[in-house]
């Protein structure tokens, strides 16, 4: 089994996390505690988790709307990313950013980001700020299939490979854009392809794999230290759920059998991984369940976190607008 | 007559205009499977995220003959299509002497006031306003949604139609079949004397409801809806400013260089309205901030009935109502 | 005092807060082979045609502690990168609650006067300056460009710096080594009492020497220059026009959401300089099409010094000088 | 000899009036007859004519900021060109557009335009359009190498391929994007590459052969035309002169070797075509006079033309805003 115990059981753990966390999130968005959009990452977990353990804390990434998984699998603290969805004062953005907006910079989180393929430019410039820093720093973004319709994701392409820049573009492909299978908005699936006009390595992964994503991460990451330029990932996964919410979850339009087939023991990226473990003698159900326990117990410590929080005060509207 | 929502008025606009006229082809980045329903995947395309690019299509097809209608999402999105916005939808016809025409409407949604937080509440439009060469409507009700979204679709030049969420499920009566709303026609939502009330969008609901409470205490509001805001119908407001002396502007947009600068500018620039103003014009608007998430905030960043009733009160303390 | 261009007093200040500061950086489209000697192909970068790209990075590479100055050439190509200005610079502070500073400088040549057509000759200030989040620099003369380059350089915000393109070969004192100009603060280039004569970048030029020309008729005006446009100085405007009573923007964008309807708005809400105002104001701005390659209509698309005259007899006619 | 003579020395009559045209506009502006900025298309003339030689009247082309010889090549009228570069009332946009923008609708030719890469999306329009009239027509696009760096072409590449839009993307890389060679704003030069990744065929040209030019384009049109989409055209060729002009051509400041090398004989698109045909004795020297000459009585007349043109009238400034 390779990788030490720890680490292992430690990407289990993350990837119950950030999948609880969203559960969580949409059963308190039902309930109307929390507001605004949500858009879970229930089933993609794997892809945050493996891309994340392969970097080192200061390292920088960007995220998109759907950004809790990169945030927790970055380190970000839940009691402050729960009080910024319950749009209080001791949220990571003190209220004013939501679910769509997290960030922590102390921790190289850039960012989530409402554009798609908005991010992608800005982790471009945190790998500039690294090459220029020479300390081995490296930058990855994150960007789901959908982002590769913008002229955005294609320009950082061209730039991060031609200034050999320490960049992993790590595409999430969870096979929809919103309502869209991604057949029906790109002429070709296999998103990697287009690394090979950029002299790029576009390296096709299982994004349900967490040590298949860790592993080529590290390669990229490697390659990137090494100055050796940019990879890009195309990490193949599945979106288990809906794309948005917002007042309530809308219904489900995929068949019950092509659920049924992602969500199974041996794709589902939790249960797979967790599988693989205890095969190899890593865990045993006993710690799994205990480590089940704990994430819950933090998330519902979180949730008192962000409840106990203020609202911010309205007459602190215009802080934080300009710095000094 | 019949009451259907703000939304419903306008797919019924364009599921007509497109009975109407074959040449008017619908894209956006949803699916709208009751259009491609009756019309088809050719004519009802839905595209991948590539807003650039399918603005400057919905441009290309209208210099070729179609009649595009162009759905961005929300506005937000719009901006990454900005070059075939600013430096070719609103020069090509004039650039070119106006060899040809380009019949193409841009379709978003606007404003805040939903916890969607900075990047999805965005009321720009004085940003396509300022670009010599765009129609823009922006309607407050049902009907004049599908009146203006036709007007829009018939009219010969892209035309930018902003559709405010907040809006989209109020619902108002539209009589069945077709009628339209010409552009450039601003409407007295509500007669007044004492002070005329400019507002955009949502806060024209707001300025009536306003406009209501006042009444009771004997403060008579003008309420102005300008409708499309270009061609601006200043005269309508102009007008009204004569008559009552004062000027309040109400919008969701942050305040420089806003349409309620504009209006503003057109009511003060013009000698006999200037003349007859009585006191200093007041904006209520956003605060200068990007929208912020948290309810509490975001409700403190955007105008309401208390803030627009403050506004009216000081242009009325500063020049009182002769009794 | 030695003289020196605008575009050469542009290129000093950058050159002289690359020296200050190691962690300032430079990326363009086109190489600055001076720069490059003096600091490297690291630090000076010159770019694929790829501006939204560009832009990001210039705000990524703040938010990782550099100091970018990014120049997009013509603010025209700007509007590729549109969404990292509107939804990611203007925003990024604010959303994120402040987490971090992004001091990073866009820098872009305006203008028209140069036959170079509708696309090439662009001044869309306000749509910059309506967003809440971005300061914005617009200089006048090579004394103000190399001060208040050098305060959006050392800002720690996201800061527009629009640069005239009828400006470049413009000389004027300049002092050498170090100064800043602050932003936020007008300058009164020329102290009167007739009339308050706002003008922006080159019309300040044009202001000027209408100035002159009138004062040999007795017509004293007050010429200010905002040099800032987000912050704007809009006390000084103010203050001059309680003085005057009468006020003239000019400017060559087109008049509408421009900044000189903000300037106008500025000062009509403010009640005792409303009260102060005995005239109409006035903007004498481009004309509403897209600027014209053929010179005599170009001359006729914008302001002159013969349109700023008639505007400033129009509001001495309709408030006429005590004798 | 493949082609019809005519069509051959139609070709080659083509190329010169492309030339002379703009070696003409540059003394013009040199000395401050006309007005602007100017682009010249010198060294490029094959790809122009060659393109459109494969092309129906009736079919549609979009052009760049270097547009003089894209619309002598798609037919359109030397005496309105100049008249607008005189900014005139008769020029094609009644002086409104002057050399970057000329246009002529009537002719298929939809606009020179002055942002990189910002005609591709509206050609693609064109194509759409082409597509529902369903009448056989396709559209073209000319772009430079260094409007590869930027989003709009990507983003039309995936829509034209998807939608099997009738679409000829026919970049011409002329070695320079301004002052930058291609090398030095591209990971990888090779720009037919970017097709792969959409699965649309990219066709590397010889630039400089106005045959291989047009049969590439013809297979690309036979393509477009019977439904199977659009396809990438890279054709290699060389900006002999400056980037661009106002009052004065810039300095050159490329090698002397390099510049020898291109517009020598044997590469020079109009003297390998004139020798190429000579030799198949499709024409002789004495016709290939008459041509020069012929043109440039033309152009002659086109500057009577165009100065007898009177300028706009300033009252005219609001004609042509909105149609009606
Ligand atoms: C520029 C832009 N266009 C449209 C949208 C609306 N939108 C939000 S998410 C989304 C789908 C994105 O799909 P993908 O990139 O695959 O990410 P996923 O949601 O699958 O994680 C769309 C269209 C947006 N946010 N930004
Ligand atoms: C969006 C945009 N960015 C920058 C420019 C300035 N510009 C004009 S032409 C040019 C070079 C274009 O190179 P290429 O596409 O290779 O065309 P070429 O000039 O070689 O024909 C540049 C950078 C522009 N016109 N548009
Ligand atoms: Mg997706
Ligand atoms: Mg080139």
């Amino acid at each position: 089994m390779p990788g030490e115990k720890a680490d292992l059981v430690e990407l289990l753990r993350q990837m119950i996390l950030i999948r609880e966390f969203d559960q969580l999130a949409i059963e308190l968005r039902t309930a109307r505690r929390i507001h605004g959009a949500l858009h879970p990452y229930v089933g993609e977990e794997a892809v945050a988790a493996g891309v994340c353990a392969a970097l080192r804390p200061t390292d920088r990434i960007t995220s998109t709307h759907r950004g809790h998984g990169h945030c927790i699998a970055k380190g970000a603290d839940i009691n402050r990313m729960m009080a910024e969805l319950f749009g209080r004062v001791d949220g990571y953005c003190k209220g004013k950013g939501g679910s769509m907006h997290i960030a922590d910079f102390a921790i190289g989180m850039l960012g989530a980001n409402g554009i798609v393929a908005g991010g992608m430019p800005i982790a471009c410039g945190a790998a500039l700020a690294a090459q220029l820093e020479d300390a081995g720093g490296v930058a990855a973004c994150f960007f789901g299939d959908g982002a590769t319709g913008e002229g955005e994701f294609h320009e950082t392409l061209n730039i991060a490979a031609l200034w050999k820049l320490p960049l992993i573009f790590v595409c999430e492909n969870n096979r929809y854009g919103a309502g869209n299978a991604v057949e029906s908005v790109r002429a070709n699936p296999e998103i990697s392809q287009h690394a090979a006009a950029y002299g790029m390595p576009g390296v096709p992964v299982d994004g349900n794999d967490v040590l298949a994503v860790r592993d080529a991460t590290a390669e990229a990451v490697e390659r990137a230290r090494r100055g050796a330029g940019p990879t890009l990932l195309h990490c193949k996964t599945f979106r288990w759920l809906f794309h948005a919410m917002r007042d309530v979850p809308p219904p489900e339009t995929r068949s019950a059998d092509l659920l049924a087939a992602w969500r199974g023991r041996e794709r589902d990226p939790i249960a797979r991984f967790e599988d693989h473990l205890s095969a190899g003698g890593v865990v045993t159900a006993a710690e799994v369940l205990a480590i089940r326990d704990q994430v819950k117990r933090a998330l519902a410590a979180a949730v008192d976190f962000a409840e106990a929080s203020p609202y911010p005060d309205p007459k602190d509207l215009l802080v934080d607008m300009f710095a000094d | 007559m019949r009451e259907i929502s703000f939304t419903q008025a306008l797919d019924e606009a364009l599921a007509e205009e497109m009975r109407r006229d074959a040449r008017v082809i619908a894209l956006a980045t949803t699916r709208a499977p009751a259009l491609e329903k009756e019309f088809g995947d050719k004519r009802v395309r839905f595209t991948p995220i590539s807003e650039a690019a399918f603005t400057g299509i919905g441009l290309g097809a209208a210099g070729s003959g179609f009649r595009p209608v162009v759905h961005w999402g929300m506005v937000t999105f719009s901006f990454v299509a900005m070059d075939q916005i600013v430096n070719q939808a609103s020069k090509i016809r004039y650039m070119f002497g106006g060899q040809a025409d380009f019949p193409v409407t841009y379709r978003c949604t606007t404003g805040g006031g939903a916890q969607t937080a900075a990047q999805h509440s965005q009321s720009p439009y004085s940003m396509f306003m300022h670009l010599a060469g765009l129609k823009v409507i922006l309607p407050s009700t049902p009907f004049d949604a599908k009146g203006l979204l036709k007007s829009a679709i018939r009219d010969n030049n892209p035309v930018v139609s902003f559709e405010c969420s907040r809006l989209a499920a109020v619902t108002g009566p539209v009589p069945e079949g077709d009628y339209t709303v010409p552009l450039g026609v601003a409407e007295v939502k509500r007669a007044g004397h004492d002070v005329t009330v400019v507002g955009l969008a949502y806060y024209v609901r707001e300025t009536l409801a306003v406009a209501a409470d006042l009444a009771a205490e004997g403060i008579s509001l003008e309420v102005i809806d300008p409708r499309t805001l270009v061609p601006m119908d200043a005269e309508t407001i102009r007008a009204s400013v004569r008559r009552t002396g004062r000027l309040v502007v109400v919008d969701e947009a942050p305040a420089t260089c806003s349409a309620a600068s504009e209006i503003i500018a057109l009511v003060t620039e013009d000698p006999d309205t200037f003349q007859a103003l009585k006191a200093p014009v007041q904006r209520v608007c956003a605060a200068p901030v990007p929208v912020p998430f948290s309810p509490p905030l975001e409700r403190a960043a955007l105008p309401d009935q208390s803030k627009i009733k403050a506004a009216v009160r000081r242009v009325l303390e500063s020049a009182p109502v002769a009794v």
